[in-house]
């Protein structure tokens, strides 16, 4: 927009100087993002529990972002010793061997309890009632095979930028994975 | 900016005074905070034994003479040579220290080794995890015993004179050898017409010891129990309760491993609730050896950090001259040499 | 921060790490005489990977129709339209997460951390609002980004912030922007995300303090406009700086203005500016012109002087890395001697330190030297955006005409019906009713 | 003002106004559901605080009750109601809360938008106001804005001044390390933990063990020994510094000291292989004169045994100089308290509890008032408390139990027997009963504080009352053979007593019955020791005397280690260590040296 009447515009040279800092914001921006492409990785990821490091401290169940935490219990079946006294299951000393709320630890009642065959009983979490308070997992790994253990599960997971529970976490338990490989499963062998 | 500066003005005033009121209103939002929070400092879902850590002192009949720092990692068991010696399987290799605590020896192996025991002349006999082998007093192997068909997962030995006893954590049964290698009995297996239950073992901890009273000593951690068979296999009586009191067996599955004191009572070792405590061989607490207090790590691994396999935490004891009593500590990789403390009426 | 580094090694070393390391098997479980299966543990899938593209192409596209309707169509109603589905999609069905506000900080840490491969999502969120910004100014804010549409949704009855306070405050994204970066920098934690007022209440959940924090400034929006963005976005620190140099503009008038004055209180955010007209003589600009010069001579002393401050604040500015705060802890002369009978998470984080004091207070001590390092430059930061914003305000704009500050204006398009020329183009007033263009200008600007 | 794509409303008046009164009656109810729908969810939110499910205190009391009643089941089905109960409600709430979130929204969002509709409708249109002098208007803001900047930026730097000089760290590292130098790994280790009680019994950390009765848990020890073919003797090491002090032992370490006119020594021996491992000097106080050291020497400068903490040692002389070393010989601290009053040089030994040291400084005569009783800090030689004592110069150890539920420490002074409390020096009980030149210590045995009059007889106190004692309240006395120098040992059925003239003596701790008496044919000055079920005793002529600690007489071995004896045994796991009057030996199976003794439990 030259003005006619004025010898220098004013307008004309900001507009200049305007140009001159796009252009070097443009090749900073450039710069940064090529500098970036590099190490960006073409996965995104989500947040696990490296259930070796966890130190059941209960945050995972009063941390969570959401009501009810995505951490849940979970079990690897084909490393558990199938008790029938489970330490995950009843309390330090149960009154009887049953499923009674008197014996069991769990707050919500999310371990379910079933008769295979003498002398085995199998132990399954109910995901709905289970709040991740690691409660049953400090007693299965303290007096057994460590079958129970705590998951991040992704369908209820909202993947913050920074994992709230991840920041309080007093084992240092959580890390980033792959979103491909999202879970660190206790395996048989 | 336009506006008449009265008119200016008189917004800005507004604007103050309702910023102030904001803030005021944030102030006291926060202060209500302040007031309701504080539970995160506590776990309100913590799993707690601590009353069962706790050993009345009364009950410690025996006090800790020396701690052992072994040189070698996954350390699981212990044997005591006759020279009094202590070996260790630990890991791939098979260590020898004296009560001292200064290392003599180690030998190399080709598996981790998980078992040990000493014949009364010296020899070794070694266990893998589904076989075994044997060894010369210096350590040179001599005999390698076939590998057993089954799910085998052997977990501890115990030698006679003339018998090898292996007990087979994963097939769930204590294996009697003649001293050539082969299988001359089956002992413990579940069997109805003898009134065996079989062996309820959710990990690998099934140990077998020898007394020449005459009869084997065997735990059966899932029943919270000790059995007495006769070398024949006969199940002639058990005893044992679960619970987390002094005088019962912690946890899912205890006691872990076993050892035998000169005149027949019976040292018990359990995990998660890490202690070791002599019964009478019929069953009757007697003292404890070593509370939960003496073994803090221990009480606190757990199942993490795995050995490979998935154990850890437990702890092994064995019967050394004077009835002294050797402890491993799997995490520590430490042996506690306890004695009985002197008191005139004991 | 963590070592977080390498997990791709680490997935490949327990991919391999199987057969090499645990090789042996664990102790296998008991053999049911039942015809019993055991049930595997079941893994629910997170959102699939491929939904990222979703989310970055209705980025683009918000992006592209966001500057289409406000600079081309000069459309609020299309950009009402736009809001409402940029705060749905962005906010209540993403939950926040992943947002453009929190993006710097993923690029700060990824740019320093090289254990930390940044996804390539959160570059794109990152880059793109500020390319568009550089551009055609912050039509990202206008509508996409879901926290000012919320904020502009929720907007009422606005009261005007007086200029000066607006000055003032508008320091703080600045502030809060190199402080988060730092924060980010150093591994410490995502400042932005923590102190993010809005996406408890996206997920209708969170702390008791930081939904109180949203709704508050809810209700505060209600009359005051925008306040978020206004003087707490950091991401719109940048993107002010972007569009403060934009090729183009939005501008009240289609045509040409008519010095009427009807816009001149119709931007809730305060970011119309009236024409200033260049003193008659030169000498009435010498006192700004000496204040202009003293600035330039202070600056470099000033930028320094909040630099050493900077450096000063590594001490408490550590202590929020977990690192730090846990090595503190340890070594705090309150800690108490022997671990509660029942374990807290404190205590058992303690414990976790006893494991390792040594590479603890290591780690905890490389970590404050980056914060010193990064002090520096927070502090400097804090200089320079004081310095540069006094001669901002030392300067003597030339403005003919009522216009948009290319940097406060988020391009809500409240104004364009306060024009005359708009309510001609859009055929609802005859030209004639129209006073001439002023003589100054020769042509008037097409549309 | 206000966001409008449309002009100004162009419907008749009244239409709008009804609308408008519509639309502001929906805002209303809108903001009123939207305060009531939020006020509940407050509420909610502090029951569900106050009354969380999982911290109910009624589930607490009934599972308490049903551990004193396991068998009872209407207290069961008591609590599966409750639980039920409180799980159903707290899934209740987070239902309800869900459920809260979103009339809250709806509500806000038609609250808002009929909101905005009233406010549109109102809206009147701009009329601007004629406006002068628009650059003088323009500079004024701009300057009302450089203040405002400059206000902000000053209150930002103030807040990150006051955030930097207020804070403070506990992390151990000068501005050296901070700075990045390196050096982390020698930043200084905590505070060295004080041993267990377990590693205090199984060393000997002062005169007679650790609980001051004479008695090892150590079993694997010889029975004899021959200096002559080296039989079971593992080290014999030169003393070079005189002294009645018996040595103490801690881990792999033997110390023990003396001293003459000219110089006073701690010696710490290496307890596997005898070699010296550190000596070190403790030089007189500056009061002390030549001519006191020179009388001193006539009567002996060290006969007080040191003890350890398990982190110190700790030595007294004659001279009054206290003295600390850290294990290595490095000092700590060290104290002059002046030459005490006494005609045969200071004797009580010290005693250490949990890194404190207890010192008894008894001296002078009774109406002096210059005997007190001191705990000191053992890190500084500070006094925790000290108590001052009526009594002149005594020569007994002080003595610490844990009796009646409290930490007492027992002493003798003049005609009696004093007890204070461990944990201010307040006296506690007191018992008129001794007299004579007291000598032999107090030792604790069965429950009983023995406590020997010398030449007169034993008596045993029960040490649970407070105040002043009398006669009655002796549980026993026994008056036969009674000891003026060595200390009777005891376990915890049996005492035995040892005359100066070498009459042993056997007397059921419970009951302070005699059970036999012996006659060993030797003079005795040193305390005799329990290890195990043996019992150890040296004459002054360096004879050795092994017997049974039973109930009936037996010996075991009886020889001659050629040495005068003076002192009391010290032990440590299989070795028994024996300070003749130049010599330390170290007696144990084998004779060979099978190692320097690490790995105690520490």
């Amino acid at each position: 927009m030259p003005s006619l009447n004025q010898p220098s515009s004013p307008v004309s040279r900001r507009d200049f100087l305007r140009s001159g800092a796009r252009i070097a914001g443009m090749t900073g921006a450039g710069a940064l993002l090529g500098l970036m492409a590099q190490r960006a990785g073409a996965v995104t990821h989500v947040w696990q529990i490296d259930p070796a490091k966890c130190v059941r401290c209960g945050r995972c169940a009063t941390d969570c972002v959401l009501e009810q935490s995505a951490v849940k219990c979970v079990h690897t079946h084909a490393i558990c010793g199938y008790c029938e006294l489970c330490t995950g299951y009843f309390e330090p000393e149960p009154n009887a061997l049953n499923t009674g709320a008197e014996n069991q630890l769990c707050p919500t009642a999310a371990i379910i309890r079933k008769f295979i065959e003498d002398p085995y009983y199998e132990y399954v979490i109910d995901e709905q009632l289970c709040i991740g308070c690691g409660k049953c997992v400090e007693g299965c790994n303290r007096f057994g095979n460590g079958s129970l253990y705590l998951q991040v599960r992704h369908d209820r997971c909202v993947n913050c930028n920074e994992c709230s529970i991840a920041r309080v976490c007093a084992g240092d338990a959580f890390r980033r994975v792959p979103v491909d490989h999202p879970y660190l499963l206790k395996t048989s062998h | 900016m336009n506006s008449p500066a009265h008119s200016s003005r008189c917004s800005r005033r507004r604007f103050l005074l309702r910023g102030a009121a904001g803030t005021a209103a944030a102030v006291v939002a926060g202060r209500q905070r302040g007031r309701t929070a504080g539970s995160g400092d506590t776990n309100p879902y913590a799993y707690s034994v601590g009353v069962h850590e706790k050993t009345d002192p009364a009950l410690v009949k025996y006090v800790e003479r020396r701690r052992i720092d072994l040189p070698w990692k996954e350390a699981r068991r212990l044997a005591v040579t006759p020279q009094g010696n202590l070996l260790v399987a630990a890991g791939q290799r098979l260590g020898e220290v004296t009560p001292d605590g200064s290392a003599v020896r180690e030998v190399p192996m080709a598996a981790p080794l998980r078992c040990v025991a000493v014949a009364a002349d010296g020899t070794i006999y070694a266990g893998f995890r589904a076989h075994l082998e044997v060894f010369e007093a210096d350590g040179k192997r001599r005999a390698t015993w076939e590998k057993s068909p089954e799910r085998s997962w052997f977990t501890g030995i115990a030698v006679t004179d003339d018998a090898v006893f292996a007990a087979d954590a994963g097939a769930r049964v204590i294996l009697r050898h003649d001293l050539a290698g082969q299988v001359t009995a089956r002992i413990g297996e579940r069997d109805k017409d003898r009134d065996i239950p079989g062996f309820v073992l959710p990990s690998p901890y099934l140990d077998v010891e020898w007394h020449p009273d005459g009869l084997l000593r065997v735990n059966n951690p899932g029943r919270h129990r000790v059995e007495f068979y006769t070398p024949d296999g006969a199940l002639e009586f058990a005893w044992g309760r679960p619970t987390m009191a002094i005088e019962g067996f912690s946890g899912c599955c205890n006691p872990v491993n076993l050892a035998v004191l000169s005149d027949g009572r019976l040292v018990t070792c359990e995990k998660g609730l890490p202690r070791v405590k002599v019964y009478s061989a019929h069953g009757d607490f007697e003292c404890v050896v070593a509370g939960t207090e003496m073994f803090p790590e221990n009480a606190q691994a757990g199942a993490g950090d795995g050995f490979g396999d998935g154990t850890r935490a437990s702890l092994d004891a064995v019967v050394g001259p004077e009835d002294r009593i050797y402890i491993l500590d799997t995490v520590t990789a430490q042996i506690h040499v306890m004695e009985r403390k002197p008191t005139a009426n004991s | 921060m963590r070592a977080r580094g390498l997990f791709i090694w680490i997935w490949l070393l327990l991919g391999l790490g199987a057969t090499v390391f645990a090789a042996e098997r664990r102790f296998p479980p008991p053999e049911f005489e039942t015809d019993y299966v055991m049930p595997v543990a079941a893994t629910p899938e997170p959102r699939s990977a491929a939904m990222q593209y979703v989310d970055l192409a209705v980025l683009a596209g918000g992006l592209g129709l966001a500057t289409w309707l406000a600079l081309r169509r000069r459309s609020r109603k299309g950009l009402i339209g736009l809001s409402i589905f940029s705060l749905v999609y962005f906010g209540f069905y993403r939950a926040g997460c992943i947002c453009a506000i929190g993006a710097p900080q993923n690029v700060a840490l990824g740019l320093f951390d090289n254990g930390y491969a940044i996804p390539f999502t959160a570059l794109a969120f990152f880059i793109l609002p500020l390319a568009v910004a550089l551009f055609a100014g912050r039509t990202f804010c206008a509508a996409v980004c879901p926290h000012g549409a919320l904020q502009d949704l929720i907007l009422i009855r606005p009261v005007k912030v007086p200029a000066w306070l607006e000055a003032g405050l508008g320091l703080f994204p600045y502030f809060f922007l190199g402080a988060g970066l730092l924060f980010a920098a150093t591994g410490a934690t995502f400042l932005f995300c923590r102190y993010d007022p809005f996406v408890p209440l996206f997920r209708m959940n969170g702390s008791f303090l930081m939904v109180g924090l949203g709704l508050g400034l809810l209700v505060l929006g209600m009359f005051v406009g925008r306040p978020y963005c206004r003087f707490v976005c950091p991401y719109g620190a940048l993107l002010r700086m972007a569009a403060a140099v934009s090729r183009w503009r939005i501008r009240i008038t289609p045509n040409y203005c008519t010095q009427c004055r009807l816009c001149e209180e119709s931007c809730p955010y305060g970011a119309i500016r009236e024409p200033v007209n260049l003193p008659s003589t030169p000498q009435a600009l010498a006192p700004d012109r000496r204040r202009m010069g003293r600035l330039l001579v202070l600056l470099p002393a000033l930028i320094l002087a909040t630099a050493w401050l900077g450096s000063r604040l590594a001490t408490p500015f550590s202590k929020l890395h977990p690192k730090v705060a846990l090595a503190e802890a340890y070594h705090a002369p309150d800690r108490p001697a022997a671990p509660p009978p029942v374990a807290t998470p404190d205590s058992l984080a303690l414990a976790r330190a006893d494991r390792d004091p040594d590479g603890l207070l290591a780690e905890a001590v490389a970590i404050r030297k980056r914060f010193r390092i990064g002090g520096w430059l927070f502090g400097g930061w804090i200089g320079l955006v004081l310095g540069v914003r006094l001669m901002a305000l030392s300067l003597r704009p030339a403005r003919n005409d009522f216009e948009p500050d290319r940097s406060a204006c988020l391009a809500c398009g409240r104004c364009y019906t306060y024009c005359p020329n708009e309510r001609v183009r859009l055929g609802l007033l005859a030209p004639e009713a129209l006073p001439l263009p002023p003589a100054t200008l020769a042509q008037p600007p097409k549309a | 003002m206000n966001d409008s794509s449309q002009p100004p409303p162009r419907t008749p008046a009244a239409e709008g106004a009804s609308l408008a009164d519509t639309l502001r009656r929906l805002a209303r109810v809108a903001a009123v559901f939207c305060c009531l729908t939020g006020g509940i969810l407050l509420v909610q939110h502090y029951r569900a605080r106050e009354a969380d499910p999982f911290k109910s205190t009624e589930m607490a009391e009934l599972k308490r009750q049903l551990a004193a009643a396991p068998k009872d089941e209407a207290l069961k089905q008591r609590i599966r109601e409750l639980d039920l109960h409180l799980r159903q409600r707290y899934f209740a709430h987070l239902r309800r809360s869900q459920a809260g979130g979103w009339l809250l929204l709806i509500g806000l969002a038609a609250g808002v938008a009929s909101a905005r509709r009233f406010r549109k409708l109102r809206e009147q249109p701009h009329l601007p106001a004629f406006a002068e002098d628009q650059a003088e208007r323009h500079l004024a803001a701009q300057a009302r804005s450089r203040r405002a900047a400059g206000i902000m930026g000053v209150a930002t730097a103030a807040g990150l001044v006051a955030l930097a000089w207020g804070a403070d760290t506990s992390l151990p590292l000068g501005t050296a390390v901070a700075d990045g130098a390196a050096a982390v790994g020698e930043a200084q280790p905590a505070t060295p933990r004080l041993p267990d009680q377990a590693a205090f019994l199984a060393n000997w950390p002062r005169f007679l063990g650790p609980t001051g009765a004479a008695v090892s848990i150590h079993t694997n020890l010889p029975v004899r020994w021959d200096l002559e073919s080296g039989e079971n003797v593992l080290w014999k090491a030169p003393v070079p510094a005189p002294g009645f002090n018996s040595p103490i032992v801690w881990g792999d370490r033997v110390f023990l000291c003396g001293g003459n006119a000219e110089r006073r020594l701690v010696l710490c021996y290496d307890a596997g292989t005898g070699a010296l491992r550190w000596q070190k000097e403790v030089p007189a106080g500056p009061t002390v004169t030549q001519k006191q050291l020179k009388e001193l020497e006539e009567t002996g400068l060290s006969a007080s045994s040191m003890a350890t903490d398990g982190l110190r040692v700790y030595a007294v002389f004659a001279t009054g100089d206290l003295a600390a070393f850290d294990l290595d010989g490095r000092p700590v601290w060290s104290k002059a308290l002046g030459v005490p009053d006494d005609p045969y040089g200071h004797a009580s030994s010290l005693v250490t509890h949990e890194g404190r040291l207890l010192l008894q400084w008894d001296q002078g005569y009774e109406e002096d008032e210059v005997s007190k009783l001191s705990l000191l800090d053992g890190a500084t030689g500070e006094p925790v408390w000290e108590t001052p004592r009526a009594f002149g110069a005594s020569w007994t150890t002080p003595l610490i139990i844990n009796a009646a539920g409290a930490g007492q420490i027992v002493t003798l002074g003049a005609s009696h027997v004093v007890a204070y409390n461990l944990a201010d020096g307040a006296e506690r009980w007191r018992v008129d009963c001794v007299g004579g030149e007291l000598t032999p210590s107090p030792i604790f045995a069965g429950g009983l504080v023995l406590a020997t009059s010398p030449s007169d007889r034993v008596c045993a106190i029960r040490p649970d009352a407070t105040g002043e004692l009398s006669e009655d309240d002796l549980v026993w006395t026994e008056d036969e053979e009674v000891p003026d120098i060595a200390t009777p040992v005891a376990n915890e059925e049996l005492l035995f007593t040892l005359a100066t003239y070498g009459v042993l003596v056997c007397v059921d701790v419970k009951t302070g019955e005699k059970l036999w008496d012996h006659d060993l044919e030797m003079e005795c000055n040193a305390s005799p020791a329990i290890a195990g079920d043996r019992l150890y005793v040296f004459g002054t002529d360096g004879q050795v005397f092994v017997g049974r600690a039973a109930r009936e007489f037996g010996e075991l071995a009886k020889f001659e280690m050629g040495e005068p004896i003076h002192a009391s045994p010290a032990f440590a796991p299989g070795r028994v260590f024996v300070r003749g009057e130049s010599t330390l030996f170290a007696l144990g199976a084998g004779g060979k040296s099978d190692g320097s003794g690490g790995g105690v439990a520490e």
